[in-house]
């Protein structure tokens, strides 16, 4: 067991680490680095478009691809130290989608022709995706999806309705799943399709958060056609490449890796800030808390670690990324009602408050951690993988 | 010993809740959310000629005469609907004046508030963000027959609607004992040299900036005695906390109900969630944890109702009820799923209520600090 | 809603306490009040016994029965307050299953013969009662035993294996069900008995705590024979004849009190301790978790007093009483270990030991404890009773 | 960076699992925790053989010169068996012996402890119960070649089998810096003056009570320089913690192992209790809470190897396993029901080891406060 990283490695990071401090000094004036900044503003989403054009050019969207497609053939534990750098210093210009879920899809089981097509579009950062898979009643359950594409001609014409579709106001191109035969088992009746999505048919409705910001929409389909070339894989078989998608760098670092700068920033505000005659940081209840909040990031990043290791060595870790997804998400929420308790009164207040204390950051992430609780396989769901493909437990 | 309600507070409840079902609807909530005022006029009218607003006001002052757990029980239904309108910081404001006014006071203050023609707001806390008399650092210095207020108040609420604050000011300095030399004022909102700025907070209840730069008010609008303003106020912030515990309560109620019912309805997997193990172990919690909390709240607002001593009691009900509504709002969040992390979707309003109310009148930690000292440590 | 005692209960209450804090001082040297002390040495036992003895006299076996069966009709309100002062003064004297378990089961399905043969005894504390109930294959599944009685003349002959029988080894007489019809739903082939079990057939066999203590045993059947007569109810409605015998003061005031009396001593320890040169009072962790303790406790109390009022009221409150069980037995193991970390090292350490604080009784209740949260229905059936009963939930 | 283990590592883990089947039964455990002095000299003979007392004791000194890391995974091994022989004490106490020693000290005791001819106990802790140095009291006075101790040395382990005494005690009283004027002392456990007194514990493991009554030690039994021991301990401590955590996880992992085969195995209502959601929902629980902070304690583990700064992550790891620990030996209570609460049942081994580990070198609360102090609090 060496945890020392190899000098190949240190030398990317180092790589990694000047770029993205160098380039969060051309943040715009209010970018929080939050999960929805990008999506915020004009300025935010240039800012993130601008960096994207620059990792596209480094080729660091495409770090453990084949080479063949444009990748740098890089393990999943260097796509880790390139995660956890960028969360670090909340750089955004990485699509949430296209690289890490699309891409692995694609290479798995796209055609020569779908691959060359897409793969060097999403290695330049070019596409900006949003996601067609949950709807109003396939949620946790995402095989029962309703969205049917039916064929005609050279095309699918789709009809129905998608839901929690982040940042599809800003995306152009969506990867979708739709069913393409409604009288087999639920699973393998599915198709994957890619499509843009600045043609007509499609209607994207803002789903506002609970604290009124944009980062989901619903996405409504009437007659919306999408070619048979962007059809992913076999038809009815979209299931399977969906599941090829799930197969990127699960370790969840970037959480961990974002509230560790936040923590550093809390420090710093602790010894600077008085209550009741003495700082917070002489508080021995603050001090518990932050400190209890230190150690939970610490396990959270070598857990992470430990999963990318476990996926650089080949390996599927269904019961180890659930488990990495449940505990930083949760961290996530905890690390910020924590925050809240600690500024007191002071931390409910929002961005842009005269009293706001790190520009209202936490009151932000204390409501929309809990969509990281839920996006992507809520909290039970992992517990569920967890004990059925880790445990091995009976259902 | 009867712990059921009494008939007046079973009439009580369901006259708000028809109230509520009437006049104040969830996208109303929204509304009031997303404007600066936050007000209604037809709804606060109407609120008052149920008797709402002088509901613990004797009949000679206009009032209702009522007591405070038909009070408390009123709460619990406003906290369930999220009522916003300026009543929890009227009413508490009227408890001092009721307790430590003058007759000539009571005479033309409580009449108008029964009526809902007087909006009040309470200036207490600072930027030291406490309700420790140590905080209060708003000097009010005498001058003739007046008294001229400057200091900053921060997190009040209501203040862009009020017609009046009840103010506390330090009229002396006691290093030793902070608690002394603390008075309370009732200031014209519209006296010269008052400037309110909106504070935007997670609850977007209406909370404020209140700057008193060289504010002048008479003597007569003193509140009890020169310097003795903390004991009237120590028992205000008891009546707040356990009143705050009530809305909170309220508010728990309509999760823990809307939860099953989404429970039982939401089907995945071919089942409805609520047949699920872990879905059963989190309302389970949920109902059994707000319950046991609630029953705690009811013995502390009967303790208050007695005018006794309940310092200790009152510090429990607000340091668990506030836990448990913060813990129960965050699993709430879970049972529903994303359609709870939704602006449109009910849920975040009460998620978002219970992180501002654990802190409003006490927050846990303070509140068990509290508690310590209560049981002797 | 009136939260003051009625002059008539306030004046029960303080002869309860009148009487409880006087032959609280009778208790032998050794005496800790935990949950298994009575059973811990003969003059514990004694101690017990006498207490038995006084408190028949007295009537406060039966507060709740009939008059026509020597009880007091109380209500249940007033038997909580019985039991919650003499938990807070750690007196024994009431058998633990006698006059709240059989006797409510006999007065409900009992024939007059059976009520006038055994209820009196029960209300005089002659008899000291074990339960028949768990088996090894039977425990939240209660329902499943297995143990089989088959009529023979007068009598029915047992064979089988009980398990988690508190007290079976101080016993003089245990209370049954028994398996007497194979051939139908489980619920509906099971017998009430009751029996003494000074005779041959039955073999104790001790069943130590993890902490060596001795509470439960292992009884073993072997061709035991038990007269008919000693059938409560109807052959083969065991099952709702022990559903009468749920039907008592569940409140879980004891349980509570107890707690409440060791809390005050807690805060008094904490007062005397110095731990780097400060008292124990004045560490601000201690005190906010003292305090939490006290607010829990405040909060079982009352929900104690909320479920007794609702029984008292004649409603059956399964999902009220099941949170009770379950808030009160797990604070009871908070609290231990609550207590264990406030200690620190001299936490561990046991009754009797030189070093000991509080003499050890903390390192008793942290393990003892953990049977309340499992004896007499888990946690997790508690949580399943309030959701089946309480929430209504689907199964 | 590689996270597997090394080969050495696997093959220590598997000698050790081999070892713990054939010698070392449950019921072994039981026999032990019931007798005052809890020792199998043919166990410690085997140990010795197998080079595991010598095992980072370099070949020179008569041990195995490997590493650490290994000795963690075998400590694992140990915990996961609840091996009761006096290693973990005389290993730790070997190992200022090797980073502090002189060479004849070295040469004198380290073949002996190697060749298991030596059992050493710590006497590190007072009645102050703490692991800061402010807590030693004991004092060591010069008097000609010698040292006279006299002190109380509490919650001692393994002094009832111990051949020495790794004894710290205070030669200078500098109140501005308790650090300073500690000096350690390996004392003959044969001396005149000491009495041991057997402390009953909730693990059962054998602590004691070891007085020190003018007690002489030559002044070449001094380990390090006089006044500078605390140094030599704040390592030592650091190592013990984490070595505590290495026992910690391997008992974790008996318990999950075996929560997970009994719910697999026990039925109740005509299903496996494993198939039910909220037992599904401990186990994982239960599953990844352990492993995360196994693999928190890995990392200090291996800082703790490479000889540099560990001290924020040693404390980390210890609070993390600790707590985890002791929340998962509660839940696993649950998962076995009645039977998990008996003596002859495995799992209350583990439950009351928890709680007695979690406490030993640096509870949690004191663990989070060096962490606070190391991330600039």
């Amino acid at each position: 067991m060496d945890f020392q990283l190899t000098p190949e490695q240190q030398a990317l990071k180092n790589e990694f680490e000047k770029f993205f401090s160098e380039e969060i000094k051309n943040a715009p004036p209010n970018w929080s680095g939050n999960l929805m900044a990008l999506f915020e503003s004009d300025e935010n989403w240039a800012y993130h478009r601008s960096v994207a054009d620059k990792l596209g050019e480094k080729g660091w969207l495409s770090l453990p691809w084949p080479k063949k497609y444009g990748g740098q053939e890089h393990s999943y534990f260097e796509q880790l130290l390139f995660n956890e750098v960028r969360a670090y210093y909340r750089v955004p210009g990485v699509d949430m989608w296209g690289p890490q879920i699309v891409a692995p899809s694609i290479l798995e089981h796209g055609s020569e022709e779908i691959k060359n097509t897409w793969l060097p579009r999403i290695s330049r950062g070019e596409i900006n995706w949003c996601q067609g898979w949950s709807e109003p009643n396939a949620g946790s359950d995402l095989a029962s999806l309703a969205t049917k594409a039916v064929e005609n001609g050279d095309d699918y014409v789709l009809n129905g309705q998608k839901i929690w579709t982040s940042g599809a106001h800003r995306a152009d191109h969506m990867f979708l799943m739709a069913r393409t035969d409604p009288d087999v088992p639920k699973h393998k009746g599915i198709t994957y399709f890619l499509t843009d999505i600045d043609k007509p048919g499609i209607t994207i409705r803002e789903l506002l958060f609970m604290h009124k910001k944009r980062d989901y929409n619903e996405v409504f389909f009437d007659n919306f056609r999408i070619p048979k070339k962007n059809i992913v894989g076999d038809i009815n078989k979209g299931w399977y490449v969906t599941m090829a998608g799930i197969n990127f760098e699960r370790s969840m670092i970037g959480s961990v890796s974002e509230l560790q700068g936040e923590l550093e920033e809390l420090v710093e505000l602790c010894k600077g800030t008085e209550r009741n005659g003495k700082t917070l940081a002489k508080d021995p209840l603050v001090r518990q808390k932050l400190a209890q909040l230190a150690i939970e990031l610490e396990a959270a990043k070598n857990w992470a670690y430990y999963v990318s290791h476990l996926q650089s060595k080949g390996q599927n870790v269904p019961a180890e990324s659930s488990a990495a997804k449940w505990f930083s998400s949760e961290l996530t929420v905890r690390f910020a009602n924590t925050v809240i308790e600690i500024m007191g009164l002071y931390g409910t207040l929002k961005e842009g408050s005269k009293w706001a204390m790190l520009d209202g950051r936490f009151e932000d992430m204390c409501q929309i951690s809990l969509g990281i609780t839920i996006a992507g396989g809520t909290t039970e769901t992992m517990k569920n993988i967890i004990s059925w493909m880790g445990l091995k437990l009976p259902r | 010993m009867d712990l059921n309600f009494t008939e007046t507070q079973d009439i009580v409840r369901t006259t708000a809740r028809e109230f509520m079902a009437r006049y104040y609807p969830k996208s109303l909530v929204r509304e009031l959310e997303e404007e600066p005022i936050g007000f209604r006029e037809d709804i606060w009218k109407e609120a008052a000629n149920l008797g709402w607003l002088g509901w613990v006001i004797p009949e000679e002052y206009g009032g209702v005469g009522g007591d405070f757990l038909e009070l408390i029980v009123l709460l619990e239904e406003m906290g369930k609907a999220c009522f916003m309108l300026p009543f929890f910081s009227t009413v508490i404001c009227s408890l001092p004046i009721l307790a430590a006014g003058t007759k000539e006071q009571k005479e033309e203050l409580l009449p108008k508030i029964a009526q809902g023609e007087m909006i009040f707001s309470l200036a207490f806390t600072e930027p030291s963000a406490t309700y420790e008399a140590a905080g209060i650092e708003t000097k009010a210095v005498a001058d003739g027959n007046d008294y001229v207020i400057n200091g900053t108040k921060l997190f009040i609420h209501d203040a862009q609607v009020a017609h009046s604050f009840l103010c506390a000011a330090r009229t002396e300095t006691d290093k030793a004992n902070p608690e002394n030399g603390i008075t309370l004022f009732v200031v014209d909102a519209k006296s010269p040299g008052i400037k309110i700025t909106p504070l935007e907070a997670i609850a977007d209840d209406k909370q404020t900036e209140v700057i008193f730069k060289d504010v002048k008010v008479s003597k007569d609008a003193m509140i009890g005695e020169i310097n003795q303003g903390f004991p009237i106020i120590k028992r205000l912030l008891e009546q707040a906390a356990v009143a705050k515990c009530a809305e909170m309560m309220g508010g728990a109620d309509w999760m823990v109900e809307n939860c099953v019912a989404y429970a039982i309805e939401r089907v995945q997997y071919g089942k409805p969630i609520g047949s699920y193990g872990i879905i059963q172990s989190y309302l389970s919690e949920m109902w059994a944890e707000v319950g046991i909390a609630k029953r705690l709240m009811y013995y502390a607002a009967w303790l208050v109702a007695q005018g006794g001593p309940c310092a200790k009691e009152v510090a429990m009900a607000k340091s668990l009820a506030s836990e448990v509504y913060r813990s129960q709002t965050r699993m709430g969040v879970q049972i529903f799923g994303g359609i709870g992390t939704t602006r449109e979707h009910d849920m975040g309003l009460y998620y978002r209520r219970a992180r501002q109310a654990a802190l409003l009148f006490g927050d846990p930690i303070s509140m068990r600090e509290r508690v310590a000292q209560e049981i002797g440590l």
